[in-house]
This record gives C-alpha cells, sequence and structure tokens, in this order.
C-alpha cells in the first residue's frame, strides 16, 4: 500500500496522514509486547498523543486525494476531535485501569491486551475516517467494530460478556448490510465510472454523483443508512448501544460514546453528500430527520427507568446522536454548522462525563443509581464536575451544547414548525430525566462507601472547559472553517 | 381660596361634632321603636368623655402597635370624612384624593383595627379580626364597582366633580345607578357593622365582629374607636346623599347663605338617613355570619352588574 | 451463446433463492445443515460460473472459499457441536413454517420490485442478481428473525452472507472479493466459536459463563 | 457597558470563600449599576446606548443595548441586589454552608443585569437560562432536605420549558436567514400568523418565569427553599426580569399587539391575582405565602400590561402609556415590599428557625424593629395609603376608567370584570397580611423558639429600613417615579403621561385634574397630623395614664397560646366563601362520641388544580410512555434483530412505492 501512497500523495502531507495511521498501528504491535502495565500506560497515552500532533499538523497541509486515503474539511474535523479526545481518554485510562487492576478486576495479560486494543481502536477508526475507498472505509468500521465488542467483554463478567455478544451479534448484522449497501453503490457507479476500483473511490462518485443510477442510490442509501445507522446508535437499532456502554470500561465507553459513534456518523455523512449530488435520487433529508426524531424521542423517555448510571448516559449518547443527525437531516448552513457544534460538544461532554463517572464508580464501588446520593459533598469535585458536566450535556448555558440547540431548534422552526415541536419535546423530555436523576446523584444525604479517588482529573477538565469556552466565545477560524464544512454539507 | 380653606375646615368640624349625634340619633329612634326610652341624643357625646378621662387598660400581651392603633384609625377615618363633601363641593383640599383613596383610607383604618384585634391574642380578637377581613374583602370589590359606575357617568372619580355633575340634573334617571345605590346601602351597612350583618349593640361573643375586635380596648383608645366608628357611619350616610340626593349641595364659591342652606339640608338628610336606619334595623333581624357572604356577593354583583351596563352602552 | 450464458448465472443465482426457501421449510437442524451445505455448494458454482464469465480468476478463490469452508467445514464443525452440547435437534420456530415460507415469498417480491426500478440500462446480469442476492439477504434475516435456536441464527447469518457474496461476485470487475469473502468468513467463524465458547445451548441471548472459565482457566 | 463589567468581576471574585468581601462587592457593582441606570433615565433625551462584543454566536456576536426599558429594569434588578447584599452582609452569618451560596449569589445577580441589556436573542436567552441555572442552583443550597430537592427540580424543568418556548419565539421572529439581533427584528415586518405565535410563546415562556397561573407551580416550591435573600432575589427581582422579557418582545420586537393578545393576558392577568392570593391565603408557612403573593402581584403586572396592550391596539396611546407605567410602576413597587417582606421573614427565621406560622407569635415585643419594618411591607403590599402598593394599584383603575372607548365587544365585556378581580384581590391580599402579620409577630409566643427570639443584626435592618424608606418616598412622591418611567413608555408606545414634576403641591394627575388626582404626601400629612392632634389633645387635657392588666377576653381569660386564632383558623371564613371554587376545599369533622376521650379533629382538603388537572397527568403520561418503551431494554437478540429486519423492510416497501 505504501507504494501506492508515496506514488499518489504529496510527500509531507502523505507523512501526517501515514503518521495518523502508522502510529496507533504500530503502538499497538509494540503494546501487546510491553509487559509492565505502567510502562504500557505511559506508551499509550505518548502514542496517542503523537497521533494528535500529527492530526494537527493536517491543518498546515493538506494532501490531494489518493486512491486509498483523502484528507478533506470534513474529515479533519473527524480525526482531530479522535485524536484529542483519543488522548484525554488515554490518559484517563492510565490511572483508571491502574486502579481496576488494584481491585483486581482486570489482571496484568488483560491489560497489555487492553492498551494494545485501544490503539488498534484509535487505528482503525482514524483509518475508516481518511479512507478515500469505500471499501476500505467499511473494511475499518468492521475492525473497529471488533475490538470494541473484545473491549466491551474484557471484564469477563456474565453481563459484560453478553453485553458483547449482543454488540457482536447487531453489530455483524449491520455490517453485512453496510457491505451489501457499498455493493450497490460500486453497481450504481459501474454503467458511469466503469470496472474496477475507481467505481469505490469517494472523490471519484462525488465527482459525477449526478450521473448514477438513482434507483440502485437509493436502494444502496437504505442499506448503508441501516448498516452504519447501527453503529450511530440509532433506534431502533440502537440496542448494543447501552449495554456495550455499561459493562464495558468507562474509558471505552468513553470513546465509543465520544468516538465510534462520530465515526459511523461520518459514514453516513458521505453517502448523504453523493445522495444528495444526484437529482434523481431520493432526497435523504426525510430519512435522517425521521430516524433522528424517532432516536431523540426514544431515548428521553429510556432515560426515565434507568437504574445504572452508565446506561443512563448511553442513552443520553442516543439522544444527542438523534439530534445531531436530525440536524444533518435538515441540511442548510445553520442547521449543519449546529449539528457539527453539536457532534463536537457532545463528543467533548460525554467523554468528560464518563470520566466523572468512571472515577465515581469507583468512588462508591457500584453503578446503580440508587445507591448514589450526595456526590457533592462526599466527592465535591466529582459531584460538581458531574452537575457541570449534566448541565452542559442538557444544554444550558454558558456551555456549547446551548449554542448547538439554540440553532437546531430556532432554525429548525423558522423553516417546519412541525418538526420544532417534537424536537422541543423530545428535548425537554430528555432534559426533565437527567436532572431527575442528577438531583438524587449529586444531592441529598450521601450513603455508602467513599474510596479516595487517585485517578486525575485533568482530563474532565479540560474537557468541560473547551465546552464552558465553546459556549461563551468561538475562535473565529474555527467558526469559518465549521461554516465551510457546513456548506460543504449543504 | 380662602373661602375653599374655610368650607374644608368647617367641614371637618361638622363632621366630628355631628357623628356621635348621628349615632345617639339612631340608638333613640330604634329605642322608641322598640317602645323603650332609650337614651338622650347625647349619650354618646357623654360616653366619650367619660371614656377619655378614665385610664385606660391594656393587657399585658399588647405590643407597641395595640396603643397606636387607635390614633391611626381615628386619623384616617377623620381625613377621610373631611373629603366627602357634605354641604359644599368646594373643598379646598378635594383634589389631593379622589373617591378611590378615601375608600382606601377606610381600608388602612380597618387593617390596623383588625390587626389590634389580634394583638391581645385572645380568641375573640382573631374571631372579630378575621371575620372582619372575610367581610371587607368583599365588601371593598363591591365598593369599587360602585365606584367604577359613578366615574364612568361622570368622569371622574373626583367626588367633588361626580356631585357636580348629579346635581346639574342632566344624569337623569340610570338603571347602573339605581343597582349602585342598592349595592352602596348593603356595602354601608356591613362596613358600619349594622344589622343584619353585625350588631353593635350586642355582646354575645360568637356573633359580633366589631365588637370583638376592639374587646381589648378601653379608656381612650375605646372612646378613639367609638367616635372614629361614628364618624364612618356618618361618612357613609354623606357619601350616599351627595352622590345620589345631591340636592342643596352648596356649589364652590358660593355664597354664604347658600352654604348655610346646604348645611341645613345636610341636616336634614342626615335624621331622615339616621330614621331611616333604625327603622331598618328594627325591621330585619341578624343574619348568620356566613350569610354575609352571600349578602356582600350579591352587592358585588350588582356593583358589578352596574359597571358592566355603562361598559357595553353609554346609555344605560 | 452470450445469452446462454446470462441465463445460466441467473438460473443460478435463482436457484440460490430457491434454496434459502428450502431452508426455511427445514425443522431439522441436521437437515437445516445438509441444505445449507448445498446452498454454499450452488454459490460456489454461481461464483466460479461468474469468474469464467467475467474471466476474473480472482473469484475461483472466493469460490473455492465457499466450497470449502462453508459447504464442508462449518456444517461439519455445527454437526459436531450439535452432538457435543446435545442440542435438541428441532429448529425451534418463532413463527410457523407456513407463514414463514409465505413471509419470505413477499421478500422475494419485494426484492424484484424494487430492483426493478433500477433503470435497465444498467448491465442486465447486475440487475437480475442483485435482485436474487437482495432475496437471499433478507431470506437470511428473516431466517435469524423466525428461528429460536442459536444455529439455526448462524445458519441464517450465513446465508445471508451468500447473498452478499453472490451480489459481489455479479457485480463486474468488483475489487476485493475475496477479501470481503475471507473477512466473512472469519467474522463467521468467530460466531461459530463464540457459541462454542459460550456453550450457547439454545439461545443466543445466554451465554454460559461456567463453560469459558473452564476453557481459558481464568480466575475471577 | 456596566453589566459586562459586573459579570466580569464577578466572575473573577466568585471562587473567595469569606462572606464579606463578596456581599461588599455586590453590594457596591449593585449601587454602582443603579446608579448608571438610573442617571440615564435622569438625563433629559436620552439616547439608547449600544454595544457588540465579539463572543457569544459567532457571525452575529452579543450585542448589549441600554435603553429606557432596560435601564429602568436594571435599576429595579440592581436595587433588589443592594439590598440583599447588604441584607446578606448579616444574614450570611446564618448560612449553614455558605460555599454552596456564595459562588452562584454574584452569578445570578449577573445574569440578571444581563438579560436587561442583551440585545440579541442569542445572548439574552443565554442570559436568561443561566439566571436560571444559577438560580436553580441557589435553590438547591439546603439539598439534604428532600422537599427542596423537588422544588429544585420541578423549578429547573419549567424553567428551560419557558426558555424553550422563548427560544422557538425568537426563531420565529429571527426567521430561517438567522436575524437574531434585535435591531433586525424590530425592522422585520411579522405576518399575524406568526405574531400571534411568537405571542403565544413569549406569554409561556415569560409566564413560567414570571409565576403566571398555570404556570405558577414552581414558584411556591422554590422560592421558600433558597436562604431569605435569595428568595427576595428571585420573587422580587428575577420575576420582574420575566416580565421585562415580556414587555421587551411584545411592545418593542412585535410593534403593536392585536387586540385579542391584550384580552388573554388581562384574563390571565385577572385569574393568577386571585388565586395567588387565595393560595397565600391558606398558606401558614410564611416564605410559601409571600411567595404566592408573588404570582398575585404577577397578576396584577400582567393586568396593566394587558390594559396597555388593549390601549395600543386602538391607538389610545396615551391611556396605553398609563397602564404601562401602572404596571411598571408596580414592578417596581413589588421588587421593593416583597424583597422587604422576604428580608424580614428571613430575619424571623434566623431568630426562631421556624417558618411556619404555627409556631411563632408575639415577636412584636422582641423583635420590634423588624416587625415594624415588616409592618411597613404589609401596608404597602396592601395596596393602602399612603405607601406605594396603592399608587400603582390607584394607576391602574384609573386605566381600567378609561377602557370603555375600546371598540372590541370582548374586551369592553372582560375589564370590568378584571377590575373587580384586580379590587378582590386587593382586599383579599388586605386580609392576608392582617393574617400574616398579627399571627407571627402580635399575640402570643407560641413557642419557645419564638418567646425566646431577638432583634436581628445591623445589616439586616439596614437593607428593610432603606426598603422602607424607598416604599414610604415612592408612596409619597409617586411623581418622580412616574416621570423616570416616561423614557421607557415613549421607546414603547411612543407616547407618555403627563409631565409630573410641575403639578402643585407634587400630586399626580393621570389624565387631567378635573378627573382625578391623588396627592400621597398631603393624605400622609394630614393623617400623621390628625394622628398627632389627636394624641396631643388627649394626652393634654384628657387622661394619659395606663395600666397593664391580664387580657379581659369577656372574662374568659385562657392560659395556651394555643386558643389564640391561628392562620388557618383566620382563613377558615374566606375559605367558606372561596376555598369551593378556587380550591374545590373539603372539610370533615370527625367528632367523637359522648363519654369518648379522643380529641375531635377537623381535617381540611385542598386542591390545586393546577397540579392535578395539568401536571400530574403530565407527569404519569411521561411515566406511562417510559414503562412501556422500557420493555424494549430486556428484549432477546432475535426480538432486536426483527427489529432492525423490521425497519429494513419498512423502508424497501417505501422505496419500492416511491413515485420516481
Amino acid at each position: 500500500m505504501t507504494a501506492a501512497f508515496n506514488s499518489l500523495i504529496h510527500p509531507f502531507a502523505a507523512n501526517a496522514v501515514m503518521l495518523i495511521l502508522v502510529i496507533p498501528a504500530a503502538s499497538a504491535a509494540l503494546l501487546f509486547a510491553v509487559r509492565d502495565y505502567r510502562r504500557s500506560a505511559r506508551l499509550n497515552a505518548f502514542a496517542a498523543f503523537l497521533m494528535l500532533l500529527a492530526a494537527l499538523a493536517l491543518l498546515v497541509e493538506q494532501p490531494p486525494p489518493g486512491d486509498y486515503l483523502h484528507v478533506d474539511d470534513l474529515n479533519i474535523v473527524f480525526i482531530i476531535l479522535n485524536s484529542l479526545v483519543g488522548f484525554t481518554t488515554s490518559l484517563f485510562s492510565a490511572s483508571y485501569i491502574a486502579h481496576e487492576l488494584e481491585i483486581g478486576r482486570l489482571t496484568r495479560a488483560q491489560l497489555r491486551f487492553y492498551h494494545a486494543m485501544y490503539q488498534l481502536l484509535l487505528f482503525a477508526m482514524a483509518l475508516s475516517l481518511l479512507a478515500n475507498n469505500i471499501g476500505l472505509m467499511w473494511v475499518a468500521i468492521e475492525l473497529a467494530t471488533l475490538t470494541t465488542v473484545v473491549m466491551v467483554g474484557i471484564y469477563r463478567t456474565h453481563e459484560a460478556l453478553e453485553a458483547a455478544w449482543k454488540y457482536f451479534i447487531l453489530g455483524s448484522v449491520g455490517i453485512a448490510l453496510a457491505l451489501f449497501g457499498t455493493i450497490l453503490v460500486y453497481l450504481a457507479a459501474l454503467p458511469t465510472v466503469g470496472e474496477g476500483a475507481a467505481a469505490m473511490i469517494w472523490t471519484v462518485l462525488m465527482s459525477n454523483a449526478g450521473r448514477l443510477d438513482p434507483a440502485m442510490l437509493n436502494l444502496a442509501f437504505i442499506f448503508l443508512l441501516l448498516g452504519y445507522g447501527t453503529k450511530v446508535g440509532l433506534a431502533p437499532l440502537h440496542a448494543w448501544l447501552p449495554d456495550a456502554h455499561a459493562e464495558g470500561p468507562t474509558p471505552i465507553s468513553a470513546v465509543l460514546s465520544g468516538l465510534l459513534l462520530n465515526v459511523a456518523l461520518h459514514a453516513v455523512l458521505r453517502f448523504k453528500l453523493v445522495l444528495a449530488a444526484n437529482p434523481g435520487a431520493i432526497a435523504p433529508g426525510p430519512l435522517m430527520v425521521t430516524l433522528g426524531l424517532g432516536s431523540l424521542i426514544f431515548a428521553a423517555f429510556m432515560l426515565y427507568r434507568r437504574r445504572d448510571i452508565k446506561r443512563l448516559f448511553a442513552y443520553s449518547s442516543i439522544e444527542n446522536m438523534g439530534i445531531i443527525v436530525f440536524a444533518f437531516g435538515m441540511g442548510g448552513p445553520l442547521a449543519n454548522f449546529a449539528g457539527l457544534l453539536q457532534m463536537t460538544m457532545h463528543s467533548l461532554t460525554k467523554s468528560a462525563i464518563f470520566f466523572t463517572v468512571g472515577q465515581i464508580s469507583q468512588a462508591k464501588g457500584t453503578q446503580r443509581l440508587a445507591e448514589l446520593h450526595g456526590l457533592t459533598l462526599t466527592q465535591p469535585v466529582l459531584g460538581w464536575g458531574l452537575v457541570v458536566g449534566v448541565a452542559a450535556i442538557a444544554g444550558m448555558p454558558p456551555f456549547g451544547i446551548f449554542t448547538s440547540e439554540f440553532l437546531v431548534v430556532s432554525s429548525t422552526f423558522a423553516r417546519q414548525p412541525l418538526l420544532a415541536i417534537p424536537l422541543v419535546i423530545g428535548m425537554l423530555v430528555g432534559f426533565g430525566a437527567l436532572m431527575l436523576r442528577l438531583h438524587d446523584v449529586a444531592f441529598g444525604n450521601p450513603g455508602g462507601p467513599d474510596h479516595p479517588v487517585k485517578s486525575s482529573y485533568i482530563p474532565m477538565t479540560l474537557h468541560l472547559g473547551l465546552v464552558l469556552m465553546a459556549g461563551i466565545y468561538l475562535p473565529g477560524p474555527l467558526v469559518v472553517w465549521f461554516q465551510h464544512v457546513a456548506e460543504m454539507l449543504h | 381660596m380662602i373661602d375653599g380653606l374655610s368650607v374644608q375646615l368647617a367641614q371637618m368640624a361638622l363632621v366630628l361634632s355631628l357623628a356621635p349625634l348621628l349615632t345617639g340619633l339612631v340608638r333613640k329612634v330604634k329605642a322608641r321603636l322598640l317602645r323603650r326610652r332609650g337614651p338622650p341624643l347625647l349619650q354618646p357625646y357623654r360616653d366619650l368623655v367619660r371614656l377619655v378621662h378614665k385610664e385606660s387598660v391594656v393587657a399585658e400581651s399588647a405590643s407597641w402597635l395595640f396603643r397606636i392603633v387607635p390614633y391611626l384609625m381615628f386619623a384616617a377615618t377623620w381625613v377621610a370624612a373631611a373629603l366627602v363633601p357634605t354641604f359644599a363641593t368646594g373643598l379646598l383640599f378635594s383634589w389631593s384624593a379622589d373617591v378611590i383613596v378615601i375608600i382606601a383610607l377606610l381600608g388602612s383604618a380597618r387593617f390596623f383595627l383588625a390587626l389590634a384585634g389580634m394583638d391581645v391574642g385572645t380568641s375573640f380578637g382573631g374571631i372579630g379580626s378575621s371575620r372582619e377581613a372575610m367581610i371587607a374583602a368583599l365588601a371593598e370589590p363591591a365598593l369599587i364597582m360602585i365606584v367604577f359606575t359613578l366615574a364612568l357617568i361622570a368622569g371622574s372619580t373626583q367626588l367633588s366633580t361626580i356631585a357636580a355633575l348629579m346635581l346639574s340634573s342632566n344624569v337623569g334617571l340610570r338603571v347602573s345607578l339605581g343597582m349602585a345605590l342598592v349595592a352602596l346601602i348593603i356595602v354601608a351597612i356591613a362596613e358600619n357593622g349594622r344589622i343584619p350583618v353585625d350588631n353593635p349593640a350586642s355582646h354575645l361573643e360568637l356573633t359580633m365582629v366589631h365588637e370583638a375586635m376592639v374587646l381589648e380596648y378601653s379608656g381612650r383608645h375605646l372612646a378613639l374607636i367609638e367616635l372614629a366608628s361614628s364618624i364612618k357611619l356618618l361618612l357613609y350616610v354623606s357619601l350616599i346623599a351627595c352622590v345620589f340626593v345631591p340636592w342643596g349641595l352648596a356649589p364652590a364659591g358660593a355664597p354664604l347663605h347658600v352654604h348655610l342652606i346646604g348645611a341645613g339640608i345636610y341636616l336634614a338628610k342626615l335624621a331622615l338617613a339616621g330614621v331611616l336606619l333604625a327603622l331598618l334595623e328594627t325591621m330585619i333581624a341578624k343574619m348568620r355570619v356566613f350569610r354575609v357572604a352571600d349578602l356582600l356577593g350579591a352587592a358585588l354583583m350588582l356593583g358589578f352588574l352596574a359597571t358592566l351596563l355603562r361598559f357595553v352602552s353609554r346609555g344605560m | 451463446m452470450q445469452h446462454l450464458a446470462f441465463d445460466i448465472a441467473h438460473l443460478l443465482a435463482g436457484s440460490i433463492v430457491l434454496v434459502s426457501l428450502m431452508l426455511l421449510y427445514q425443522v431439522r437442524l441436521y437437515a437445516l445443515l445438509n441444505v445449507f451445505a448445498l446452498q454454499a455448494a450452488v454459490l460456489a458454482l454461481s461464483v466460479s460460473w461468474q469468474a469464467w464469465l467475467q474471466d476474473a480468476p480472482e473469484l475461483y478463490l472466493t469460490a473455492a472459499i465457499a466450497l470449502v469452508v462453508k459447504a464442508i467445514v462449518i456444517p461439519l464443525a455445527l454437526h459436531r457441536m450439535i452432538r457435543r452440547l446435545g442440542i435438541h435437534r428441532e429448529v425451534e420456530t418463532a413463527l410457523n413454517i407456513g407463514p414463514t415460507m409465505l413471509a419470505g415469498l413477499a421478500l422475494v417480491a419485494l426484492a424484484i420490485a424494487v430492483v426493478h426500478r433500477v433503470s435497465p440500462d444498467a448491465n442486465m446480469i447486475a440487475r437480475e442478481d442483485i435482485a436474487f442476492a437482495l432475496a437471499v439477504v433478507l431470506l437470511g434475516l428473516l431466517m435469524m428473525v423466525t428461528r429460536r435456536n442459536a444455529v439455526s441464527q448462524v445458519v441464517g447469518f450465513m446465508s445471508l452472507e451468500n447473498g452478499l457474496i453472490l451480489a459481489a461476485s455479479g457485480a463486474k470487475g468488483m475489487p476485493y472479493v475475496v477479501e470481503i469473502s475471507v473477512a466473512f468468513s472469519i467474522l463467521v467463524a468467530f460466531i461459530v466459536i463464540g457459541i462454542f465458547l459460550f456453550r450457547i445451548r439454545e439461545r443466543f441471548d445466554t451465554v454460559d459463563l461456567h463453560a469459558l472459565d473452564q476453557i481459558t482457566g481464568s480466575e475471577r | 457597558m456596566l453589566a459586562t463589567g459586573v459579570t466580569a468581576i464577578v466572575l473573577g471574585q466568585r471562587r473567595s470563600p469569606p462572606i464579606i468581601p463578596i456581599y461588599m462587592l455586590c453590594l457596591l457593582l449593585s449601587v454602582a449599576g443603579c446608579a448608571n441606570a438610573g442617571a440615564y433615565l435622569i438625563a433629559d433625551n436620552p439616547a439608547p446606548s449600544m454595544m457588540t462584543l465579539p463572543i457569544g454566536l459567532p457571525w452575529i456576536g452579543a450585542h448589549f443595548a441600554l435603553d429606557g426599558l432596560a435601564a429602568f429594569f436594571l435599576i429595579v434588578v440592581n436595587l433588589g441586589g443592594a439590598a440583599a447584599s447588604l441584607f446578606a452582609l448579616g444574614y450570611g452569618r446564618h448560612e449553614s454552608d455558605p460555599q454552596r451560596v456564595l459562588p452562584f449569589f454574584p452569578l445570578f445577580l449577573a445574569g440578571m443585569n444581563l438579560v436587561c441589556v442583551a440585545a440579541d436573542a442569542f445572548s439574552f436567552l443565554l442570559a436568561w437560562e443561566f439566571m436560571s441555572l444559577t438560580s436553580w442552583a441557589l435553590v438547591m443550597v439546603h439539598h439534604r432536605d428532600a422537599a427542596n430537592r423537588k422544588a429544585g427540580y420541578v423549578y429547573i424543568v419549567m424553567a428551560s420549558f419557558g426558555t424553550l418556548a422563548l427560544l422557538l419565539a425568537f426563531g420565529f421572529m429571527a426567521g430561517p436567514d438567522g436575524a437574531y439581533a434585535f435591531s433586525a427584528m424590530r425592522a422585520h415586518a411579522h405576518s399575524p400568523a406568526i405574531t400571534a405565535l411568537v405571542l403565544v410563546l413569549a406569554l409561556i415562556g415569560a409566564g413560567s418565569k414570571a409565576g403566571l397561573v398555570p404556570l405558577h407551580v414552581w414558584l411556591p416550591l422554590a422560592h421558600p427553599a433558597a436562604p431569605s435573600h435569595v428568595s427576595a432575589l428571585m420573587s422580587g427581582v428575577m420575576t420582574k426580569v420575566a416580565i421585562y422579557g415580556f414587555v421587551r418582545m411584545t411592545f418593542d420586537l412585535l410593534g403593536t399587539p392585536p387586540w385579542w393578545a391584550g384580552l388573554v393576558v388581562l384574563g390571565l392577568g385577572g385569574i393568577t391575582a386571585v388565586l395567588g392570593v387565595l393560595h397565600a391565603l391558606m398558606e401558614h408557612d410564611l416564605k410559601r405565602l409571600l411567595a404566592y403573593h408573588t404570582v398575585e402581584n404577577i397578576g396584577i403586572i400582567f393586568i396593566g400590561i394587558g390594559l396597555a396592550m388593549a390601549f395600543q391596539a386602538n391607538a389610545m396611546k396615551a391611556a396605553a402609556a398609563l397602564a404601562l407605567t401602572a404596571a411598571l410602576f408596580h414592578v417596581f413597587n413589588h421588587s421593593l415590599f416583597k424583597s422587604l417582606l422576604f428580608f424580614g421573614s428571613g430575619a424571623v427565621h434566623a431568630a426562631t428557625g421556624e417558618r411556619d406560622m404555627g409556631q411563632l407569635g408575639g415577636l412584636g415585643r422582641v423583635m420590634p424593629l423588624t416587625s415594624f419594618v415588616f409592618l411597613v411591607g404589609c401596608v404597602a403590599i396592601s395596596a393602602l395609603p399612603p405607601l406605594n402598593g396603592f399608587v400603582s394599584e390607584w394607576l391602574t383603575f384609573q386605566a381600567i376608567l378609561l377602557s370603555p372607548d375600546l371598540t372590541q365587544f370582548a374586551l369592553t365585556v372582560l375589564v370590568p370584570a378584571v377590575g373587580a378581580l384586580l379590587a378582590l384581590s386587593a382586599a383579599l391580599a388586605a386580609a392576608c397580611f392582617v393574617k400574616a402579620y398579627g399571627v407571627t409577630f402580635l399575640g402570643r409566643p407560641r413557642s419557645d423558639a419564638a418567646a425566646n427570639a431577638h432583634e436581628t443584626d445591623r445589616f439586616s435592618l439596614a437593607a428593610m429600613f432603606v426598603l422602607a424608606a424607598l416604599c414610604l418616598f415612592a408612596g409619597i412622591l409617586p411623581g418622580f417615579v412616574i416621570d423616570a418611567l416616561s423614557p421607557a413608555t415613549i421607546e414603547l408606545l411612543g407616547a407618555r403621561m403627563p409631565i409630573q414634576e410641575h403639578v402643585p403641591w407634587l400630586s399626580i394627575v393621570p389624565i387631567a385634574e378635573s378627573r382625578s388626582s391623588y396627592n400621597g404626601l398631603l393624605v400622609f400629612l394630614f393623617v400623621t397630623a390628625s394622628a398627632l392632634l389627636a394624641a396631643w389633645l388627649i394626652h393634654r387635657f384628657a387622661s394619659k395614664e395606663l395600666r397593664r392588666a391580664p387580657a379581659w377576653d369577656c372574662g374568659f381569660p385562657d392560659p395556651s397560646p394555643a386558643t389564640q386564632y391561628t392562620s388557618e383558623s383566620f382563613a377558615q371564613p374566606i375559605r367558606h366563601v372561596f376555598g369551593g371554587i378556587a380550591f374545590g376545599a373539603r372539610e370533615a369533622v370527625d367528632m367523637p362520641s359522648p363519654g369518648d376521650l379522643r380529641p375531635a379533629r377537623l381535617t381540611v382538603t385542598l386542591h390545586d388544580h393546577a397540579w392535578e388537572w395539568i401536571y400530574n397527568p403530565l407527569a404519569h403520561l411521561v411515566y406511562a410512555i417510559a414503562d412501556r418503551l422500557n420493555y424494549l431494554q430486556f428484549l432477546t437478540i432475535r426480538r432486536y434483530l426483527s427489529l432492525v429486519f423490521g425497519v429494513l423492510v419498512l423502508l424497501l416497501a417505501i422505496l419500492a412505492s416511491w413515485p420516481i
């Protein structure tokens, strides 16, 4: 493959792109070898950091698209977000996992495995984001799925294995559907683009999207939407998501919510663009709007009956994904901008929340909501961190999600008032549920044991700080950039 | 200016001096109607003087409020009465307060009296205050409604203006006015604690309202309260008089003899009103406290209806 | 000649659909496995026919994989598993055979109706093949949904995959068909191993952890 | 710009733990804010000052503007803020865990200031919701009490509900291209349909914050839950900020409202006023009583606003100016005396640890100063002359008297009814505060806590006395306040009340001398003069000796304070009259048979219709749906697959039947 690169891509940028892929791949291989878990944790964080640097380098210069990989504004957003959250999560997981080892939930062997898998996951996600070839994209997402399946099951508890199994089966079906969609896209492109790999290259598809066979595209999009939508966690394809979040290690929950969902969403967006560029095909918007609204309202109601704090926030991820998909489905510069913003903010906030939740569950020794009370008294930092995080995720100012939800709702209402009503209702219902749980967890009379928390608060504070800043002030370049992407998605 | 001032002062003195007389008159006539001889006309004055010279006994549990309330109440009532045209419209300070303010002044007098009733911390004081509050809660809106009716007819809430307009007899007979009159009479009876709402002569604890509130008062304080309540009665009488039977009211800046005539006619009106009130009180029985609500509700409805008529059609 | 070639291709594809319907019809696990092996064989045949048709030699590899892995290895493995785990031999249906067959026919009709929308100017072979492939995929899903045994669900998943391979091989000059078929075989292998590891006797949903500890000897 | 300064410094200061500096700082900043806004109002022909910061929503930025309306409300906010800070200087010492109050108190103030100066939808809503968030945090200060947690929950949900309503309204006014700046919205002409929708949404949004019936349910829960100085802010000031939002949206951004809007607002206002005061009468918790009274006063204010809308719709500018002035005047007054009363209740709470009036009584002797200022507050809120509450109600009455000229029949029928409701609520308010003051401060102490109470600290007293003085000032010299309000009315309605400062004897004349006029100063002087005169005469010429003796009480002196009238027994006659309609009140007497020694029991059940008809059903609905959907959490993999399969088949079917 490297040969293809050197021939196709400008050296420097090629290096950046290559690095993004090579670093995690190499370190994954390396981490399999490293025995000492402390060193491996450090190595893990370091590799993630390098990857972040490489991703930032893409801002400086973007290589021209190649047959396999390409970089455009759209996936740069995702890549940088991914590597950032990946880095912070690796920081968090270093301390978290150490604690898990102490209390004996994990063995050293599993730990090695864990770190290697972590890097492998980063690699898979980066690959699927960078892939210009829809087949490659599919492979990468399958890889990411398998990795996370293994990670979810790592605790070997009955629940964990069931969750992993459920995830695995549903995921495989999703993968199969996505593959069928991919084949259909190829067939749609066959008459115009001609045989061979060219018909699977996204840029090529885009450039003559207008002349692809619409009926075939429609068929393909349905399969792709369902296949990748399973990964996005859209209701009713969401079933794997809550259990996987609840039973896996918390850093993995953070990565799942913060990153993997975005990756799948990115895939959906790619094909949405192809479809939108084709006059004859059905408009993808309504489909996505419907699915988004459905997920939002469904998840909002599901929040009420949750007993496990991680499952609770898993459902809130579904809710947010619903809003994001809704926004992209609405289209238009405002809504797209809002969708991007919401996605970024959700990744940051939700991972921060999972950091907090992980530390809470370590401090209290349970994830059951019924046993968590009055955290602001016993664990002030965690308690207030959770309050801030939930306030942010619930769309309270002065946090970024308020901005994006403001844009989504107001722009929707101006264009499609009838759509805005269920949207608002869903938001309100979800808000009520989150606040209800927050009151019980963060306030009231504390109970249960209190172990000291060793893991660092830095990732959480960093994320929440970013979200806060975004709520008050969005830097100009970022705005311009997002607007450009929004235009591109339009 | 000068005569305005003189009229004002004359009226203030007049209401102060006439009020006990009216009370005495009512008592006398009632007694006569009941085949009793009854107290002499001037008995109220004697009572006041005696009370004023007695020492006043204050309960141990009474607070500072208990002792200033009588003065406040008396002052508020007196000022209110001073602003209702009795025999002349040209009151100097009539512009300083319209009829709404007058009502509100009476309201604050009642407010403080009710507080005083609760001050000592006895059960009967509480009874009185709470019933008074209930009565007032219905009487005041009714009064406001009546005022609306008048104000909408006269295009003003200034009593002098209203009276002047009524005098200028281009008002004619109106349905709304009639309703307002009936409502006003009911309210007046309720506000002054006359039968059938309350019996000023009663000392049967469970039925009394006003008397229960002032139960703990004695001496000069009691005197002031008694005086205030008789002034209040006078006020209502002269209110009804100046709005509904304004004849004989001396217009502003009229020569002296007109004022004297006006004063004479006013005295006649007072006497008439006293006799009528006595008649009414002897004819009907006191009603249970919670029936009062129905009576006052009726008054409120009447007042509201009158206002509504005024709103929807100018003619009525 | 060319026309005849297409007809043969269609014949094979159609017969795969037919076999899928037969799969739905089975009530005993062994019979189910046998029929599935038959389907795999037919698939191998059609794939190799496509290889000859498009003279794409790598498709022969795909055909071989289909033949070896899915027609022979996995059925045998499942046979042994059924015997080992003492899974009883009946196919438990969530929906009875009759209705399932009707649903299957409806799905085939739906598949054809959907693909019929595709403008005919797209080359014929693709169009027809897609119709059949789609039908096979849907039938596989139907199988997974209406059968309760883990084994029969695996079979359903694999027949779904057969549909994918069919579509891929039908797509003229589609790259990575081999890789895809390999990847999928791995996936299927995972599932089968999973079933074996977790001692999933009857249902997909209940994993038996005790067995796992015996196997991996991990302390918890 | 001032408010941003407030925010900045406040944000800088907020983390430092000690009490004094923070409240001092808030005090100074608030006073500065007052001065600034006041200077703006006093200045002849003031020009609105704009300012845009490159924060908030990108490509629009955060607009801030200071105009008459904003300046007036800034005064209200900062006056309340200053008083609360001053009060808190003393009261804050009683706080159990101050570190939960200190960070949010300044932020809360800052949020309210920001709302008043925000000039684009985004920063407005941001400040609005920020205000809710911080106040929610303040409500949750005493979170160990489950009732407070419930209060906080209801509050935050209602708040975000209101915010979403406002958000939708702004979305409508901004249009699809997102013109969120207020200036753009003003320029933009709105179609009737949109105007109607925006009005309804604004009413819901602002009403839910202000406590308009039936959106008031959170208010009596949340306000008492917070520490008293915060309750004062929430009740006295934050509700006013909501009023500001409503006035801003309806009069300023939408332009001339349609007449039916006035109808709706009037009706709601009237109902709110009466229901609020009736609820207050039924309360025996002092702070809840005050909170319900806030509901009543909000109703009165909305009556004024509704009248203004009706007049404006009929192009009766002068009348509209009168009505709006009355409303805004009442806003000012209510912020004064409601803060004062909440401070008083806080002082009582600090001295006795009790909020239940059933445990209080006789505080007038142990806390004379507090009881005096509290009395002033009671007289003011009961709309009795010569204090300020009366003036605004008097103005409202004057406005009502102008309304026969309205052309719409519905209005001419509704307005007198609303007038009756207004009068009723005023009378009931008087009754209610006779009860509140009498039971709390008069009579004999009902508990040891009340008996051993002692006067509060200097700061608290200072705060309360300042407010009382302001109440008196606004009551006897209302002309100045009215003139200060004129810039706002001119901006919103293009009209103003006649200039009052040249009227002789400082009396106020709404329309014309002949029509009506009122002179608080003279009335005040007359009353005090004649009272003093009477006192002097009697003490001079008649007896002035005084003897303390046990209470007579018709010869049944009762030893136990329990025989005093309690708040429930005081309200009983009124409950008899109104309870049936307002609360569906039921009484059940359980009288033991003769010879039976157990005590007789009288149980009274009251129902809050808002809860029973709206909120509980909603909650049940949500939970029912949640339960239904919850089955989806426990399906087997096969069923999940069948979900996926179903969706797939559905989509394919749709596609197959899609018309090309």
